[in-house]
């Protein structure tokens, strides 16, 4: 049992990944650009996804507040796992049509 | 609108042409098609619009918008519903939205018009930017106004 | 939609053309364009219906309607009504009401839409008799459910 | 005074009108016609010509209940005084369009 704690631990902290943000509207602007790549260092969820960001990215951080994250085209909660082939975004609705 | 029940989603190029609220379809079960043209202004807070520019996250901009037609006509027991976004410039008096909603009432009809708009809004990945006459630096404005708004009132992932 | 506040009442012979839902004036104030057309359904009251009769009490059912126009473009701040209504026999899928609003912001329209439609049905001296496909004897059914409905609360004048 | 109060209930009551009124959907549908004739005995007003509808033509009481009457084409109420000249029509709407 012990074992196993330790071992999920290991895993979840210690494989780094990178993921490409897609920017677009305010969060684009806020960062002058249309993608990103950030480094996630803990686990991989699309919550340390968001605390990442906001951390090397300080120019999202504001937007980050309403923004949410798209992992292949669907709006995800901050429970989901983001795999290394995953599309993500950052949409930050002002306003639509 | 090509058969009872139908969604369709179409997003486009530039401004929606002229465009004919059919009702030959549904089959003799509409008793009521209401469509809803989205037209650039030309005053946009004070300021005189040249254009807006469109910006679309495709394709999840098509498929959010596919996702809401559905909901909508379920929710409502709607016989149809068309979409149509712009995505690029669309100049003052240009249409860069449509919406056609088909079904056997008015009220639901107008029901899920207003739901529709207001959950597109919320939901769909496009955005606009203005362009101004005179003033450059477009949305600016309402970015800081929005932003201003959110510091208040967090939320972990925003949802 | 000829000018900026215009209000067009028509009522014509017939079906509606197919119609577009016009922009171009309002001289781009007009943020959304909503165009409502009442189509006749096959099934009434789960009968089959061939076609509606039209009856319309003229000119009071045009100035009623020009009326009832103004009022709403006033309490709404509606740029443009055009309102068009058929008379005579309208066959099933054909188009017997048509209702175009522009405003410069889409709830303004939606919600006048809801309203005009409603007081049209309270005011507008308009009658349709259903054509059934099977059975003779059209609005009877429906005018003695009026009756019993409105034997139950009398008011002297109506009003 | 008295002289002023008799001429005036002699103006009203003795001065019979005959009105015609349009009739249309239900109305016209209940009386077999879309015109009839009524005989105003006492005084001229709406309210007056729809207690003479009633009892002239039965077949009208019940569209009477709900139905309206318009003076040249405007609804009118129960005071409105009816002259020799205006177009009268009972309408009652089940549903316009």
């Amino acid at each position: 049992m012990m074992f196993w704690v330790w071992n999920c631990w290991a895993q979840c902290t210690l494989e780094y990944m990178d993921v490409t943000v897609l920017l677009f509207g305010p969060a684009s602007t806020a960062a002058g650009t249309d993608r990103v790549t950030v480094c996630l260092e803990s686990d991989h969820t699309v919550g340390s996804l968001r605390d990442a960001l906001a951390a090397q990215y300080p120019a999202l951080e504001v937007v980050l507040t309403w923004g949410r994250i798209a992992v292949n085209q669907k709006y995800a909660p901050s429970i989901t796992v983001i795999k290394a082939d995953d599309e993500v975004a950052l949409v930050a609705l002002v306003s639509g049509g | 609108m090509s058969e009872p029940g139908a969604i369709q989603v179409v997003i486009v190029d530039g401004p929606l042409p002229a465009h004919t609220c059919e009702n030959e379809s549904c089959a003799g079960n509409a008793g009521a098609v209401v469509c809803f043209d989205g037209v650039v202004r030309r005053v946009e807070d004070g300021h005189d619009l040249v254009a807006l520019e469109y910006e679309a996250y495709e394709p999840m901009a098509e498929q959010e918008l596919t996702r809401l037609a559905q909901d909508i006509a379920t929710t409502h027991g709607l016989l149809a519903i068309d979409v149509w976004h712009s995505r690029g410039r669309i100049a003052v008096g240009e249409t860069s939205f449509r919406l056609v909603i088909a079904s056997a009432h008015r009220r639901e009809a107008l029901t899920a018009m207003g739901e529709f708009i207001d959950l597109l809004k919320k939901d769909v990945p496009i955005w606009k930017h203005a362009v101004f006459a005179t003033k450059p630096l477009p949305h600016c404005d309402e970015f800081r106004a929005r932003n201003e708004k959110h510091e208040r009132k967090q939320s972990p992932d925003g949802q």
